[in-house]
């Protein structure tokens, strides 16, 4: 794959959220995603920033993330990694409730996979868990459906 | 980081209850103090309690779990539960959540009056 | 040093200095600067991208600056550092016209100077060049110059 | 990154020249969108060139430059030269880089016109 756009470590603060958002739907906007598209990008990675915070480091302020942001084309779109060394879990445990059981909390998960055209989850063998998320440009998605798969190979 | 950036959240009585009137976007980092807010005006038991949203440009699900907390205490205690002026990003995250119907949401301070 | 609450590498596109704007002006309010102290934050880091960019890389699309991010507090402001691997010029170069004279270009190190509160250039031993600027509060930096001293060196 | 972000410039013709109205950050990378536009009004050597800055947000060293170039421009070819409508940020940058004075700026497009 080639080289990220732009390679980040933060640390695992709620507060550090808002920037990244700021940053993602400024890249987003740039690469041509309109402001629904931008604000879908910034809510799925909120979500799964919050659910690395809070189940992965069990709100530890000190440990770290790793969000790298590539520029796709043909499509036209992001390709977003969030990487953590937080204990990771069985894949079948992400998941929260199902929509129509309405109660506070479990919409996370749900969300990201509404949000987003693509979504990866994996455990890294550093430990760790990794999300690899991917929104395309609504036009660009309906018209080059046949490129997904070769972009995300590159 | 610093607390200067704590959400701000204003009251403000109305006849037969509280409208809250948070500014700013209610995530992870904000929705606990939304959330404060709410517990205080709910032991109030007023007959209505409104939301209005119109200077919350942003919200994740850590803002919407706050939200469904506090209509299923409104629930329980027959209190009308009413949020007004969403922007259309906080609308599209709700329709997304599929919470458009489960709350009354109407569009704006007049009507979550008389709602 | 403490650990920084971001720390981030980009390749050296103009593109990409909106969204490093976005996500200071959003860290700087969040720490309580106001509207003009985060404008100037993002003015002042836009110029030293630009720098480095176009006259440390030449710019070559391809390489790499490293922002690093902390937030200061006693008295509450951030610290921005840049570092780049262009080769590196002597300080004493890295100067453009004088103010008064009108004439187009010139401008960025004046200004990095009169919007931050303390700037700091050097060579890198790894070759390259690094910025260290830092923006207080400004209620805070009149209170308390005393403290800025001590807060640079943890 | 792709070319779907170059800066909108809106071009139209007054009696007596033209009136530019960039929309958008006018940074590193936008400016020389801007640039062009300057050289092609200038080109038509209006009497009078309008820069309204309502929709420019922000503007870096590199938008600077492009003004003063297209000052310089004006200056040699007796164009009146006016920019408008300066957010609070644009004009704080304007006045740090001491550029007040040297630019006939006015508050609106009204002003610009007949300036
Ligand atoms: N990064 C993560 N690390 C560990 N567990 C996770 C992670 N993300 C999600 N989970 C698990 O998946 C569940 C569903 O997550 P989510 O849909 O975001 O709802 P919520 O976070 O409100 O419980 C969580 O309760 C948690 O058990
Ligand atoms: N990062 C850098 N690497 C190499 N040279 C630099 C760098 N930053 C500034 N300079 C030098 O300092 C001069 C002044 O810079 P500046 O005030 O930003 O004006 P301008 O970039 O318009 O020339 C530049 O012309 C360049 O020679």
């Amino acid at each position: 794959m080639n080289e990220p756009h732009l390679h980040a470590r933060i640390l695992s603060r709620p507060e550090l959220m808002a920037p990244m958002r700021a940053m993602l739907c400024e890249l987003a906007s740039r690469v041509g995603l309109n402001e629904t598209e931008c604000g879908h990008i910034a809510l799925a990675i909120d979500e799964a920033l919050t659910n690395i915070i809070r189940h992965g480091y069990k709100n530890d302020p000190d440990s770290h993330i790793w969000i790298s942001v590539w520029e796709l084309q043909n499509p036209t779109g992001l390709r977003i990694q969030m990487d953590d060394l937080a204990p990771n879990v069985e894949l079948k445990k992400l998941k929260g409730r199902e929509l129509d059981d309405i109660r506070p909390g479990g919409l996370g998960v749900h969300l990201i996979y509404s949000l987003m055209d693509s979504v990866h989850f994996s455990r890294r063998t550093e430990g760790g868990m990794r999300l690899v998320v991917e929104k395309f440009h609504a036009h660009a998605a309906a018209n080059s459906y046949a490129n997904v798969k070769h972009n995300s190979q590159v | 980081m610093s607390g200067a950036t704590e959400l701000v959240v204003n009251v403000e009585t109305i006849s037969d209850g509280v409208i809250l009137h948070p500014k700013g976007d209610v995530d992870m980092a904000r929705s606990p103090a939304l959330r404060t807010k709410l517990t205080e005006a709910l032991k109030g038991k007023p007959a209505r309690l409104v939301v209005d949203l119109v200077d919350v440009p942003y919200m994740d699900s850590s803002g919407l779990a706050t939200l469904i907390e506090a209509l299923q205490t409104t629930r329980k205690n027959k209190i009308k539960f009413i949020v007004c002026n969403l922007s259309p990003r906080v609308r599209s995250i709700l329709e997304i959540a599929r919470l458009t119907t489960v709350f009354t949401v109407v569009a704006n301070r007049e009507q979550a009056i008389k709602a």
